[in-house]
């Protein structure tokens, strides 16, 4: 796909600064004004537009049932949920399972596991949806401020992955496949006959949805799509991933080297993959309509 | 508007339950704790019993 | 009918606010025993330490 780097670099600038963002940001506003927040309308919005930076958190909360659509409830709403935070947290400290000094993301995952009724007995050792959860939130670390709406974010959202994405993320490699024979078929080709298309980084990309990949800024682009109900965005970054770095993966010929390579990708030009990402989910699964 | 109003006592409601369910997993995670800690006091005091034994034997 | 709906909806509300109360009493009860047990528990190893080091200064 031969791409205008200038024309991308203008849109993700008019996304982020020009009058384009200015509209959307309206419109959320006129949306959020709502006495009962109109689920349905957020997520087509989130869909369609990147979601402005201080909304996000508020629109991330509803989406994923952390508040309900009544504004006039998200205070009692919120300070049940953080007292149940705080309630389990209390009880890790007296059983000795956390102390002082334990990291805030594996914080987060022994409050998840006990919640769910599964601490495990021997806690230094760490399973793979384990891990799963821990880059997940470190990445949500650095997206939201507050302690109580990262906990609870990061656990629905896990839960989401877990749940409503439970049958769609083991299809993601071959629809993958699919996509990038449609986009680049030489590309593919040649990942084939290094035998590298089943030893792409697949659970870095589909089941940490890309947290560990990519830098914070772009990731929670992406994560708005995941969030507001599409899971399929997450094959169109992989496929601008590959395009992107098309030559260097050509030049490489081991399925180790393209794997290796593939995890540790520069992080300077992340920004413009998502947009690139987005615009090509549009164009092959449709823009969803929003109507305010 | 009825429908209003219930779909906001739901969403309250929920959250509710949620804290409180958390709080039943509290009281099963003490349980095994408690066990756990009784198991590991007998242990230490059948231990010692032993070494007292065996110190007895060997004066 | 409206009126009624919303006092359902409350009583539905507190109901489940005081079952998490009485959840909440039998964790701390709960709690009381663990700290004990550990109490307990340091207890006896610091005093096996001590015998431990008697024993060695005996020897």
């Amino acid at each position: 796909m031969a791409e205008d780097p200038q024309r991308n670099f203008r849109s993700v600038y008019y996304e982020k600064v020009g009058f384009r963002g200015v509209e959307e940001k309206k419109s959320l506003e006129i949306l959020l004004k709502d006495d009962r927040l109109d689920i349905e309308k957020l997520c087509t919005f989130s869909q369609r537009f990147p979601l402005p930076s201080m909304y996000r958190t508020l629109v991330w909360k509803v989406l994923l049932g952390i508040i309900p659509p009544h504004h006039e409830s998200h205070a009692l709403v919120m300070k049940s949920r953080k007292e149940q935070y705080r309630d389990v947290y209390h009880a890790l400290q007296v059983i000795r399972f956390i102390k002082d000094s334990t990291p805030q993301v594996e914080i987060f995952l022994r409050v998840h596991q006990l919640e769910l009724g599964k601490l495990p007995h021997n806690p230094s050792f760490l399973l793979v949806k384990d891990e799963i959860f821990l880059a997940i939130a470190k990445a949500m670390e650095e997206m939201v401020e507050d302690t109580i709406d990262c906990y609870w974010l990061v656990s629905c959202f896990v839960n989401q992955l877990n749940n409503k994405y439970k049958d769609s993320l083991p299809q993601l490699p071959k629809i993958l496949e699919q996509y990038l024979n449609l986009e680049d078929s030489r590309l593919l080709a040649h990942l084939k006959a290094c035998s590298a298309m089943s030893k792409l980084p697949y659970n870095l990309w589909f089941k940490k949805c890309f947290a560990g990949c990519l830098p914070e800024s772009s990731l929670q682009r992406v994560w708005d799509k995941v969030i507001s109900g599409s899971c399929k965005i997450i094959v169109f970054v992989a496929v601008e991933i590959l395009l992107t770095f098309k030559m260097k993966i050509i030049a490489l010929n081991s399925a180790e080297k393209i794997t290796q390579f593939l995890e540790n990708i520069p992080q300077d030009n992340t920004d413009a993959i998502v947009s690139k990402a987005i615009d090509l989910w549009h164009k092959h699964c449709g823009t969803p309509v929003h109507s305010v | 508007y009825l429908e209003d109003v219930k779909i906001q006592a739901r969403g309250q409601l929920q959250a509710v339950e949620s804290r409180y369910k958390a709080q039943k997993r509290i009281t099963q995670t003490f349980e095994l704790e408690i066990l756990d800690l009784y198991g590991r006091l007998e242990k230490d005091s059948l231990l010692k019993k032993l070494e007292d034994e065996k110190t007895e034997a060997a004066e």
